[in-house]
């Protein structure tokens, strides 16, 4: 048994500043086994293969191959060693070709294109792939472009691969087919890890799976012997009974008309394609679909700060009036008293200023407010006070740069400024993205509590289990479509499943 | 396990999260000092005492009134400039055009001195130059926010081009329509109505920049507009979120650092040369580039370090008269010292780990 | 803060010992220019020796003028600022070398005077001179001085030789009467450099009368790149001898290259282009250092604009490069200048050129009211104009037949 | 038709500086670190160079000094100090990863003084000036080729009157495209200029890329600043001669979008418009105005790429960012 073993990782820890991102970690990756690495958001998992990769080096601890201990001071390191990981950005040189990618780094590769080629061709007919090897990358899809890290990283005779959240970007079809080669690999006698939340997919195509929780090792079972429930309480410590309150606000009402709505991006392509739903006060409406359907283009669009090319948003008063917000800058949709709050993805890089404190976070909102060319810094500073008070964020001060509170304060300080603004709509994307259960629950509290004072609260998740216990109903977004939308008491995740990855969902599924 | 730490690097990085005020500012005046050490080098290689040399350039720069007048000439345009900077880098836009803006200004300055001297009451004219300078200087700060703006233009590089697109045009009025005795490329003095009154033996431009430090320290801390050049800086998509036109502001913070620029040429024109010459802004825009990064941006450190360079530069001059030391001994010393400086923000902002000695792991830090 | 508190507080430390060390510099009883009082006297230049031509001779001059004042037992102390702009540094320049006790202040360029006019004001007791300015004479200051040499005179000597070395080419058969053109790179169209190339050009014409010149102006009196240019454009449009009035060799060594001859200004070129320079002429500025540090000393002044020519031997040839001049080029020198000290060459004799065809009958040399065109002082008389005349700087600016100039833009 | 040839020969002249000054500077930017520090490497080297060919024959003595060694001692003592300078800026802006830019201007006022303070200097203890002898002079500016080939009417002077520096450059140029297009070191280079995280991922030593390029760029460019000295400044220190050229080598870089082949024409055009007036009169354009011609043309040159947004056609993608592996 002990040959099979391709790296073994003892006693890994790896700090960021006052974060202890792994904490002690052991893990053992197998030759011709697909290990999945199974943990919520933030709990480690890329750090940990970060640092077989040779991006990060931990603080203590050792990494062992074939019972030899490994220094991995760099990428190159990593390459030595036989190691390759597709990294979730996918670190690619946009204005070359998929072969000079390829290529790249290669000690004594000659920079031969008829050679690379064939190679390359060997490569993806041995695992079936098909890639052009002289096709610039910014011409490429992503699954393309996926394709040529993963050539990238068998050319360079890898024999331990990570994948870091490898279908997170990919349509179902696309997801299959790279699973076939996943498996190719494996019979080639490959060692792989996937790094995924997705438990589908750890059912679907791995051998073992180790879980990581809250940047500790919980530990490593065979995917036979068990179960995603068993999964998912390793992965949060506990059964999910998630038992989110979920009252009923009795006098629901349109407050946000969305039709048509059609966005494209800076390259042509299409984000949203004729999204159309009603949001209403007194309900929160969840948004599910992979990551990338266009959830973060509907919210944008919606306040102003992406384009829209097609469509109308209509923001319905408490008078039932209607008001067009498209072509409205976010300034001019705040002026015309639409209360909207929102809280986006990209906390630090959207939502917050990480430098400033408490108080100038605050400020965001109300900077605008009072006359005269000076800040107003007393009402912020009050604001900031009570926010630190009544959700207890952990902070020493109100003047305490957020950069450096734990991701759950941020969330805190960010979801505390949106509701004080009392919007009519309030937009959160992944609110409880790395945070942990206390932290969660506090902010589904929060959004429970906005609903039923009637406020209409749209709610962007990624876990079908909170979204099915904590929403009224869910829109599903699959491709930049409506796929459908649900009531969240009836629908079962089995449903939202297939929708995400079908447009129709149930219909077209029954049709196959 | 002390095995498996043989194969730890001896040397690491990670970024810092904080460190004592007191431990920074040891460490940028351990800096200087290291500075002052190095720059006894070139004295040392050309055979002259060092320490006598240092002497000169205090004595030079300081030891006179008079001299201490023309240090604080010096040190008034580097001051005012590096203020102007500091609103656009701290909103992270790399204006390296305050040269430009300064020729700007004179040039608009210049123009009311030559040819309205005659027209207006000497303060009358002088606001005039005062307001046109500044609209001026804002305008050709203006031109590359617009495409920053517009289309994402690299402001460096444009900022960098436009400096010498206005002093050639500077060049080809010396020679050109504003020449004095014809052939001569120069321009003629300006009458005394267009020169800036003195105050305490020195054109009152210094006053001018003094309001100005206090102008900026409340414009970015305590107004609107900075708290918009703060989120900017940080992050252009939370301006967005917050609903922000960062267009807007860019052109708006480049327009006012183009303005102040476009203020220090009139003070250089009006207070200093009393006339215009394509070399009006004599590098001052870029040396205070230096001043303002090396301030952080505070508008009090960059009266320290604009005094500094003045006394440098000053006594440099100095130097070559009494020990026969060529005076561009001034640039290296500077430069030795901004090598200094800019290192030392190195050991502020990262830490290095080195491999534990034994089994125990311990953080050593610089 | 704090720091910043501390840092000043260390500052105003240092610069208090240093005003406990600064010595006052006492001028003892003795008189000046003694061993134990020696006369202190600044000079600063545009450039640094390094051109090989203007600040070097200026250097030459003032080390000549030293030698001869030890000589004498006179001992004077030079304070030598290089490299100055003509901007505010020059007043700073002027300002430190009064500050450092000299008496005396020589500025070597024509930009220098602004700036040195608004700091004589406040050293009354020192003398400021200009050189080669023209605003000291007739301003309200007594401490100001000009100075020039009627270096027009060196300019037709050079010319004449020029003009024999193209007969002696036309008459080797190299080139046709038709094709005897000089080129001249000149600094700026103005009247210092008009007048010494019309005085050359005159020169020429004396000799070979089918003598044509064309001027190139390059826009800066230092620039070295930019006056080989300009003397590579001209040998490319025909010019077969080149000369100049800017401060580099570099006209000198583009001659050389392109197979043309030159005749210099500041310093023998011999040296740098032995192949193509002829002869140079230069002031010698030791004259006038001399004359006025000894005046000084004496108690006396000059008066405020000063001006000597050939004939006292401020203007000066350089040695003949007898390996490539005409034959007879040294007889026929010493002759034309023996007749230049004598009176009885005028260069500017209005009977050898004319102005679009006519003779000059009228032209002012001095300015008087500011608005920079002369207005004052007829200067045509006696059949021919007298330069430097009423003022030591040049004022010859008229175009004459036969020069053509090639960018009069400024 | 030979007013143009003659302004095409002298424009190489000058060209042949600022195209040392610009590949240097390109071979720096595509490793992703924007050296604004150019001018005053083009000082060091003019001064270095000058140095190195001064003290040789100095040692040796003018009659035993031969032409190719000082050439080649000219060219290592310029590119040493270049090395040097750029040496510095990359300590401090790869390993201390200080600010590229405000590092750059402090460069250019170190290295303009370390330049004007060295050439001032030897002429302080020369005594008068320093210059080379003629002898000397005349193997820096003389052609290579023989004489036949320059008599060649029209392409004769346009190919062949040129020194030895210019071939220098040229070849360089050539030698820089090859490199960056069809070699495996100059991919990587060009990669870690573009994606430093990319290319670090793939196993290239980023550092050891952006020290090499750095310096070696530096080196290069300060070549320029040599050849301007021992050109067109007649081999003897200039005190303000180089003030400019540095800056104009960086409004090359741009002009030529990063690419070392553009850099031939476009280093011969840009010395064309600096001398421009001294040759082609157009009356109603001053001649400062040709001066200020190539940075008009480099920042339109700018504003349409940004506009055109062409991939191809763009800076390094990583230009003036420093790059730290751990920043999170």
């Amino acid at each position: 048994m002990n040959s099979n073993i391709a790296i073994e990782m003892r006693g890994i820890t790896k700090r960021f500043g006052k974060v202890v991102a792994n904490d002690s970690i052991d893990l053992i990756i197998k030759k011709g086994e697909i290990l999945s690495l199974l943990g919520e958001n933030g709990s480690g998992k890329t750090t940990l293969m970060n640092m077989l990769a040779g991006i990060y080096q931990p603080d203590e601890g050792q990494i062992f191959a074939e019972g030899e201990p490994l220094t991995i001071r760099s990428p190159k390191d990593a390459y030595e060693c036989g190691i390759g990981m597709i990294h979730q950005h996918y670190k690619l040189v946009d204005v070359f070709t998929a072969a000079q990618n390829i290529v790249l780094g290669l000690k004594d590769e000659k920079l031969d294109l008829k050679t690379i080629n064939s190679k390359v061709k060997e490569i993806c007919d041995r695992y079936s792939f098909i890639i052009d090897p002289s096709m610039k990358i910014y011409d490429m899809s992503v699954s393309q472009k996926q394709t040529v890290e993963i050539v990238k990283v068998l050319y360079r005779g890898a024999d331990i691969l990570i994948l870091d959240e490898p279908t997170a970007v990919l349509t179902p079809q696309e997801t299959e087919k790279l699973f076939t080669v996943l498996r190719n690999m494996r019979a080639d006698g490959k060692a792989i890890v996937i790094i995924t939340h997705k438990l589908n997919e750890v059912m679907a195509i791995s051998d073992e799976v180790a879980v990581l929780r809250k940047g500790k090792y919980i530990g490593t079972v065979k995917t036979c012997e068990t179960s995603p429930q068993a999964l998912t309480d390793m992965m949060v410590g506990h059964a999910v009974t998630l038992n989110i309150d979920r009252p009923k606000y009795d006098s629901q009402f349109p407050r946000l008309k969305v039709e048509g709505l059609t966005c494209v991006d800076d390259e042509g392509i299409t984000k949203l394609d004729g999204v159309t739903f009603t949001a209403k006060g007194g309900e929160i409406l969840g948004v599910a679909g992979i990551a990338g359907s266009g959830q973060k283009e509907l919210l944008e669009s919606i306040t102003g700060l992406y384009p829209i090319k097609q469509g109308t948003v209509d923001f319905v008063t408490d008078e039932g009036k209607e008001k067009n917000l498209v072509g409205l800058t976010p300034m001019q949709i705040r002026k015309t008293g639409v209360g909207m709050a929102f809280v986006p993805e990209d906390r630090l890089g959207m939502g917050l200023v990480g430098s400033m404190g408490m108080t100038g976070n605050m400020m965001l909102r109300s900077w605008k407010k009072g006359k005269g060319v000076f800040l107003n810094r007393k009402s912020p500073e009050e604001l900031a006070k009570k926010v630190w008070d009544e959700l207890e964020v952990v902070t020493p001060s109100t003047s305490f740069p957020v950069r450096r509170l734990s991701g759950g304060n941020v969330q805190k300080v960010l979801v505390g400024r949106e509701i004080a603004s009392l919007p009519k709509i309030l937009m959160t994307a992944y609110p409880v993205r790395g945070l942990d259960i206390n932290t969660s629950y506090a902010i589904y509290n929060l959004l429970t509590e906005q609903k039923m004072n009637g406020v209409s609260v749209i709610f962007v998740g990624e876990d079908l289990d909170v979204l099915l216990e904590l929403c009224d109903r869910i829109l599903v977004l699959c491709g930049g479509k409506v796929s459908g939308i649900v009531d969240a008491r009836t629908a079962t995740k089995e449903e939202i499943g297939f929708m995400m990855t079908t447009v129709g969902g149930k219909e077209a599924a029954d049709v196959q | 396990m002390s095995s498996e730490t043989v194969n730890i690097p001896f040397v690491r990085l990670a970024k810092r999260e904080s460190m004592d005020p007191r431990k920074v500012w040891a460490i940028r005046i351990g800096s200087i000092v290291i500075a002052i050490l190095l720059g006894m080098l070139p004295m040392f290689i050309t055979g002259n005492n060092p320490f006598k040399a240092y002497q000169i350039i205090i004595s030079g720069a300081l030891g006179k009134p008079i001299y201490i007048k023309q240090t604080i000439k010096i040190a008034i345009p580097l001051l005012g400039c590096a203020l102007a900077i500091a609103p656009c880098f701290k909103m992270r836009f790399w204006n390296i055009g305050a040269e430009g803006q300064i020729t700007a200004g004179a040039i608009a300055a210049s123009y009311f001195a030559l040819n309205w001297y005659d027209k207006v009451p000497s303060f009358v004219l002088l606001a005039i130059m005062f307001i046109a300078a500044t609209i001026a200087g804002g305008i050709w700060g203006l031109i590359p926010a617009f495409f920053k703006a517009k289309w994402n233009t690299n402001e460096t590089l444009f900022t960098l081009m436009m400096n010498y697109i206005i002093i050639g045009i500077v060049s080809w009025l010396q020679g050109g329509p504003w020449e004095g005795r014809k052939g001569s490329q120069i321009i003629p003095m300006f009458n005394d109505s267009a020169r800036l009154p003195v105050v305490f033996g020195i054109h009152c431009g210094w006053i001018i920049v003094l309001v100005l430090v206090i102008l900026m320290h409340i414009y970015m801390n305590y107004t609107k507009h900075g708290y918009e050049i703060a989120v900017i800086g940080d992050s252009e998509n939370t301006a967005r979120y917050a609903g922000m036109n960062v267009g807007r502001i860019m052109m708006r913070t480049m327009f006012l650092s183009g303005g102040i620029c476009g203020i220090i040429g009139f003070i250089v024109v009006t207070g200093a040369n009393h006339t215009l010459y394509n070399g009006v802004a004599n590098g001052v825009g870029f040396t205070s580039i230096t001043v303002a990064w090396l301030s952080q941006l505070n508008a009090f450190a960059m009266i320290l370090i604009s005094i500094m360079l003045a006394i440098l530069t000053k006594g440099s001059n100095t130097l070559q008269t009494k020990l026969k030391v060529p005076a561009s001994i001034s640039d290296i010393v500077i430069g030795i010292l901004l090598f200094c400086m800019l290192s030392c923000e190195f050991f502020i902002n990262y830490k290095l780990i080195f491999r534990p000695r034994k089994t125990e792991i311990k953080e050593a830090s610089v | 803060m704090k720091k910043i508190t501390v840092t000043l507080m260390v500052m105003l430390l240092a610069i208090g010992m240093v005003f406990a060390n600064a010595q006052t510099e006492q001028a003892s009883a003795a008189a000046l220019g003694s061993a134990e009082a020696p006369l202190k006297v600044g000079l600063i230049c545009i450039g640094d020796e390094n051109d090989q031509g203007y600040t070097y001779n200026f250097m030459r001059g003032q080390r000549e003028a030293q030698a001869k004042l030890e000589a004498e037992g006179y001992n004077v102390e030079w304070v030598v600022k290089f490299n100055t702009g003509e901007d505010s540094t020059c007043s700073d320049a002027n300002i430190e070398t009064a500050e450092e006790g000299c008496k005396i202040v020589f500025n070597n360029s024509y930009g220098f005077e602004p700036f040195m006019l608004e700091v004589a004001k406040d050293y009354p007791e020192v003398d400021f001179v200009s050189c080669t300015n023209c605003v000291s004479s007739h301003d309200d200051l007594p401490n100001t001085f000009n100075a020039f040499a009627n270096i027009y005179e060196g300019r037709y000597v050079a010319g004449v030789l020029a003009g024999m070395k193209i007969n002696q080419m036309i008459k080797e058969g190299k080139i046709t009467p038709d094709q005897a053109l000089i080129g001249y790179v000149g600094a700026f169209s103005f009247a210092e450099v008009i007048s010494g190339f019309t005085s050359y050009y005159l020169g020429a014409k004396s000799v070979c009368p089918s003598v044509k010149m064309e001027v190139s102006f390059v826009g800066s009196w230092s620039n070295a790149t930019a006056e080989a240019d300009a003397a590579k454009t001209l040998a490319d449009r025909g010019a077969v001898i080149i000369s100049q009035h800017s401060d580099n060799t570099t006209p000198a060594t583009a001659a050389q290259a392109a197979g043309v001859f030159h005749t210099g200004y500041n310093n023998d070129m011999t040296g740098v282009a032995p192949k193509a320079s002829i002869i140079s002429t230069r002031i010698d500025w030791s004259i006038y250092f001399y004359d006025f540090i000894k005046a000084y000393l004496s108690g006396e002044k000059l008066a405020q604009d000063w001006s000597k020519g050939m004939d006292e031997k401020a203007v000066v040839m350089t040695e003949l490069n007898t390996a490539i001049a005409a034959p007879g080029s040294a007889e026929k020198m010493a002759q034309i200048m023996a007749d230049i000290s004598s009176g009885k060459i005028q260069v500017f004799d209005t009977s050898t050129f004319t102005v679009e065809g006519k003779k000059l009958t009228a032209a002012f040399a001095r300015d008087t009211n500011g608005d920079f065109a002369p207005d004052t002082d007829e200067a045509v008389f006696d059949g021919a104009f007298h330069e430097s005349y009423f003022q030591s700087a040049p004022y010859f600016t008229v175009k004459i037949d036969g020069i053509t100039w090639l960018n009069e833009a400024f | 038709m030979s007013a143009l040839i003659a302004l095409v020969v002298a424009a190489v002249t000058f060209g042949t500086v600022l195209m040392f000054g610009t590949l240097g500077e390109i071979l720096t930017e595509k490793s992703g670190n924007l050296n604004l520090g150019v001018e005053g490497i083009m000082y060091m080297g003019g001064a270095f160079g000058l140095a190195g060919a001064f003290y040789y024959e100095k040692i040796v003595g003018e009659a035993a000094s031969s032409g190719f060694v000082a050439i080649i001692l000219a060219i290592l003592a310029a590119f040493l100090a270049g090395a040097v300078a750029s040496a510095i800026y990359g300590f401090i802006t790869i390993t201390l990863r200080a600010n590229q830019n405000v590092t750059g201007l402090a460069l250019t006022i170190f290295g303009t003084g370390i330049g004007q303070f060295t050439g001032e200097f030897m002429r302080v203890k020369e005594g008068g000036f320093v210059a080379l002898s003629n002898h000397l002079k005349d193997a820096f500016s003389s052609t290579i080729f023989p004489d036949f080939l320059k008599n060649i009417p029209v392409i004769g002077k346009m190919l062949f009157s040129h020194n030895f520096f210019f071939y220098l450059a040229l070849i360089l140029a050539l030698a820089m495209h090859f490199f960056f297009s069809r070699t495996k070191t100059g991919l990587y280079l060009r990669a870690v200029g573009e994606s430093p995280s990319t290319a670090d991922a793939a196993g290239i030593n980023t550092t050891k890329y952006k020290y090499l390029a750095t310096i070696i760029g530096g080196g290069i460019s300060a070549i320029g600043g040599m050849v301007y000295i021992v050109t067109t400044a007649g081999c003897v220190w200039n005190h303000s001669g180089l003030s400019g050229v540095g800056w104009l080598a960086v409004a090359l870089v741009i002009f030529c979008m990063w690419r070392p082949l553009n850099a031939i024409w476009g280093s011969v055009l840009f010395g064309a418009l600096m001398i421009m007036y001294l040759r082609v009169r157009i009356i109603f354009i001053p001649t400062e105005i040709y001066k200020i011609l190539p940075y008009v043309v480099t920042v339109i040159v700018l504003v349409i790429s940004s506009m055109r947004n062409n991939k191809e056609k763009q800076p390094p993608a990583s230009l003036g960012v420093n790059y730290f592996r751990e920043e999170r």
